[in-house]
C-alpha cells in the first residue's frame, strides 16, 4: 500500500492521548510554529492529568508575545484553564509581566499544577538526546546554579558540566508549513524551533501543517523533518470552516 | 547621598555597549537595554545577528503592521528579512550559543558580583520564574557584557561581593556597563576594575553606589562613545 | 557429513529475508545478501529504505553510466531518486539509527551466538577492520535480522554457543535466516528456535551444522517464499 | 566591512595548516561530498605528523567506492602516501577487499599510523557533541564490545551505555555545493554526511564549493550549514583550470 499519513480531521488525530498522557507542544511561544487546532482538538478530547512539555506554558493571551495584534491567542493555556494539566516541563513557563499572570502561573500558585523549569537549550537537547537514542548528556549550562541541584555533575577539561538525561514523549503535537503524504515536513522561517527536536522526541508525532502535498511536493533537500519521525498529519481547513481565527 | 550628576539614559548606555562589537562578530542580545544596541553599532562595524528563535541574521524590527508570525525575535518582536539569512531549529539554535559560536551576548542582570556571578532570571518574591535561554547564554557566549542600571529603583547597589539573588552562571561576565560606570571583571577572580565613568561621575562616588570592592584602572577616563 | 540437499541460493534466501518485512516499516540493508533483499519484497508492502549515506526512500540501483556522485547508498553504490526522498547529514542519520527509528535492519555475520550476539565487523587474521555502521544498527535498530550462508567457506558452524570473533553487539539478534534454516533468537537469553527448514533438511542436519543449542519449533515447517 | 568570507586559492585557505594539526576531512567515502582540492592543497602545504578524522582513511583507490569509473579518486590517500599523517581517527579505514589494502592499511601494518577506531554514529555524534558544547553522552552503541574497553559505562533505564567524550579538530575541510560569501552553506543529496558536524567541530572551517554567490543567493530555508560554522570558504576553479579531472 502506498504510505499515506493523512488524518482526516484533528479530533480523530488525538483521539487516543488519554489521562497521564505525557505531551510535547511545539512552537516557540508566539503564533508561529504552534499547532493551534491540535490543541483545541485536545481540549475537547478532555484527557486529564496531562503532561505538558514546551518552552513556555502558554504567554500570549497576557501579553501578546509573538501574535499579530487583534488577534485572540491559543495556546497552552486552553489545556490549562480546561484543567487538563497536571504538571508543566518548560523553560519559560510564565508572563513576562508579573502583574499579568498567564492561566499557569494561577495553577502554579494554587498548587494545582507542578513545574519543571529546564533552560531552553538544555530543553532542546533533551529532547534532540531522546530522538536520537542518546541517555543522556553533560552540558555546561546551569552548573553552580540551583537548576542543577541534585543533578549529577562533572569535570570534564577542567570545567564543571550537569549530567542531563533524554526527554521523551508519548506524544508530539507539532506544527509545519507543509507535509508530503509521506510524513515529511517543512517548516517556514523562525517557526522550526522545538518542532524538529520534539518530532523525533514523541512516540507518537502528529504534524498540524497549512498544505498536505504528493510525494516529491517537497524539494528533498527542503526536507526539515524526515518522514521517519512523523506518524500522523493533518491539514488546517480554511478559518471559515472551522470559525477560528487564526493568523 | 545624591547622585553628582545625572545618569546615562538607555540609548547613552546601549551606545556605548556597541562600541564594544568587533566587526563581523556574531552577537545575541536579550530583551531590553540589550535590543537597544543594535541601534547604535558603530559604522563600519557588520555583525551577524543571532537569536534563539532559530534564526542567524536579520533586518530591522518590521513596521508596524507588517508583522509575520513567522520571522520573530526570542523576544517575540516582528522582523523583517535581509538577504543571507539562515533558519535552523532550537537544537541548532542552542548548539550555537552552548558550543561557543556566539562572539558577544549583552544581557540585563538582576545582580553582578565580584566575581563575574551573574543571576537575571529570578525575582524570589514572585515565586516562579523564566530561565529561557539566560543559563545557556551565560554558560556558552564567548563573552557576556550585561547593560544594566547600575542601582535598582529602590537605589540597591546591583554589583555586589556575592549575588543573593539565584544564580544565572558562575564567573561568566567579562564587562559591566551601567548607566555610571564601565566596570571589568577581571578573570580567575581577581575582582573587579572600574574603567570609564560617566561624566560629572568619579571613583568615590561610583563606589559609594557599589557593595563590592571596585579597583580603579590607572587609566579611568569618562565613558567616550566615538 | 554431506549435505542432505542443496543449500539456498542468495536469491533465495534474500527472498525469504523480505518475507518479514512489514508495509510502512522503515528498513536499513546492510552489504551484500542483505542488499539483494530489495529485489524481492513482497507485493501489497511499501518499504522505506534508510541509508547511513544520509538518505531516507530511494529508487533502485541507478543504471550504469547514470550515476551521480551525490545520490549514494551507504555501500558507495550509486542510486536514482524517487519523488518523496529526504537528505540529511551524518548525525541525523545515526540519530535516526540509535533513536529507534528504523524498524528493521538486514546485517550479515560471522557468527551468531545462542543469546544473539553478534560478530560481523573484524577478521582477526587481518588485524584490522570496519565498523562502519555496523554497532550502531545493531544497537539502535528495533528488530536485527541476520541473514548469512550457515556455515563459513571451510564448513565452520556461523552460529555458536558464544562468539568467537570480536561482538558488534550484545543479544541484539532477534532472527537468523540461512541458506538451510530459519532460526528465532528467544528473549531473555531463552536461546535458538529453529522454525523453518531448506527443503530435504530435518532439524537433525541442521544441527549438525549448528555448534549452538537448537531448540525446535513444535511447528517446524518447510521454508516458504509466498 | 561587508562579511566576505572568499579566499582566494586553495594554497591560500589551508596555509596555516602546520605539523601537528588535527584535521578533519568530509565527505563519506566515495566522490561526493569530498574536499579534494583542500586535500591536495594540504598534500602540497607539506604539513607532518597530522590527524586526520574522517568516515574513512581513503578507501577509493582500491574500489572505486562512490567514485565514477575512469575517474582517477582522490582521497586522504595522498596524504598519507605523502607520509603527512600519524594518526586516524576513522569509522571505515581500510579498503572493504583484504586482497587490495589502501595506503591506510600498509601504513598502519609498517606501524607508521596509528588507528583510533570509531563506530561511525559515534563518531558523528562526538563530532556534533565538540559543535553544540556537550562535553561528553552516553550512548548505546558498541557496549558490550572491544570498542568500549576501558571506556566507562553506566546503566540508565536497565540498558549499558558508554561515555563518549567530544571530538574537536583545529581545521575542518569540508565540502558544500554552494556558499555566499557569509560562509551559509548548502549540500547536494547525499553528499552531506560528515560535512556539517564537522563544520561545527573544527575550530577553523574551509568549506570548498562548486559555487560562492552573494547573500541571498541561497533561500535561507535552504541553509544547511548556517555561516557560524564557517571560517573560509574557496570555489573550485574548472577542471581546464587545475588539471585535476573530478567527477
Amino acid at each position: 500500500m502506498p504510505i499515506d499519513k493523512t488524518v482526516n480531521n484533528f479530533d480523530e488525530a488525538v483521539s487516543d492521548i488519554s489521562d497521564g498522557s505525557v505531551v510535547m507542544i511545539g512552537g516557540f511561544g508566539g503564533a508561529g510554529g504552534m499547532p493551534h487546532l491540535l490543541m483545541l482538538a485536545l481540549r475537547d478530547n478532555g484527557a486529564r492529568n496531562l503532561t505538558i512539555i514546551g518552552n513556555t506554558a502558554g504567554i500570549a493571551a497576557p501579553t501578546g508575545f509573538g501574535w499579530p495584534k487583534g488577534v485572540e491567542p491559543i495556546d497552552h493555556a486552553v489545556l490549562i484553564e480546561n484543567g487538563q494539566v497536571a504538571k508543566v516541563i518548560a523553560s519559560f513557563p510564565v508572563s513576562g509581566s508579573v502583574s499579568r499572570p498567564n492561566a499557569f502561573e494561577k495553577g502554579f500558585r494554587a498548587g494545582e499544577i507542578e513545574l519543571e523549569l529546564v533552560p531552553q537549550g538544555t530543553l532542546a537537547e533533551r529532547m534532540r538526546a531522546a530522538g536520537a537514542g542518546i541517555a543522556a548528556f553533560y552540558t555546561p549550562t546551569a552548573a553552580g546554579t540551583t537548576l542543577a541541584d541534585g543533578k549529577e555533575t562533572r569535570v570534564i577539561g577542567g570545567r564543571e558540566y550537569v549530567m542531563e538525561y533524554a526527554l521523551h514523549a508519548d506524544f508530539a503535537l507539532i506544527r509545519a508549513k507543509t507535509a508530503d503524504t509521506l510524513g515529511n515536513l517543512a517548516y517556514a522561517g523562525t517557526s522550526r524551533t522545538f518542532n524538529p527536536p520534539m518530532a523525533a522526541a514523541g512516540k507518537v508525532t502528529i504534524a498540524e501543517v497549512d498544505e498536505i502535498v504528493a510525494p516529491g511536493g517537497i524539494d528533498p533537500e527542503r526536507v526539515d523533518t524526515p518522514s521517519i519521525y512523523v506518524q500522523r498529519i493533518v491539514e488546517r481547513p480554511p478559518s471559515s470552516e472551522t470559525g477560528v481565527v487564526l493568523p | 547621598m545624591t547622585d553628582p550628576a545625572p545618569r546615562l539614559d538607555r540609548d547613552v548606555l546601549a551606545m556605548r555597549v556597541a562600541r564594544e562589537f568587533g566587526d563581523g562578530e556574531v552577537v545575541n542580545l536579550g530583551i531590553g537595554i540589550p535590543t537597544l544596541c543594535s541601534d547604535f553599532v558603530p559604522p563600519g562595524v557588520q555583525l551577524m545577528y543571532h537569536s534563539e528563535s532559530g534564526l542567524l541574521n536579520c533586518g530591522p524590527l518590521a513596521d508596524d503592521g507588517d508583522g509575520n508570525v513567522d520571522l520573530i525575535n526570542a523576544g517575540g518582536q516582528f522582523l523583517s528579512p535581509i538577504p543571507g539569512m539562515a533558519f535552523f531549529d532550537s537544537a541548532e539554535a542552542f548548539a550555537m550559543i552552548r558550543g561557543g559560536h556566539i562572539d558577544v551576548t549583552v544581557l540585563g542582570a538582576l545582580q553582578v558580583s565580584a566575581t563575574g556571578d551573574l543571576s537575571n532570571w529570578f525575582l524570589p518574591a514572585r515565586g516562579v520564574g523564566n530561565v529561557g535561554g539566560a543559563m545557556d547564554l551565560a554558560a556558552g557566549a564567548k563573552r557576556v557584557i550585561v547593560a544594566m542600571e547600575h542601582n535598582g529603583r529602590d537605589g540597591t547597589p546591583k554589583i555586589v561581593p556575592e549575588c543573593t539573588y539565584p544564580l544565572t552562571g558562575r564567573g561568566c561576565v567579562s564587562l559591566i556597563v551601567t548607566d555610571i560606570a564601565v566596570i571589568e571583571v577581571l578573570p580567575d577572580g581577581g575582582g573587579l576594575r572600574l574603567i570609564e565613568h560617566a561624566p560629572g561621575w568619579d571613583a568615590a562616588s561610583i563606589r559609594s553606589n557599589t557593595e563590592a570592592v571596585l579597583q580603579v584602572s590607572p587609566n579611568l577616563t569618562e565613558i567616550t562613545l566615538v
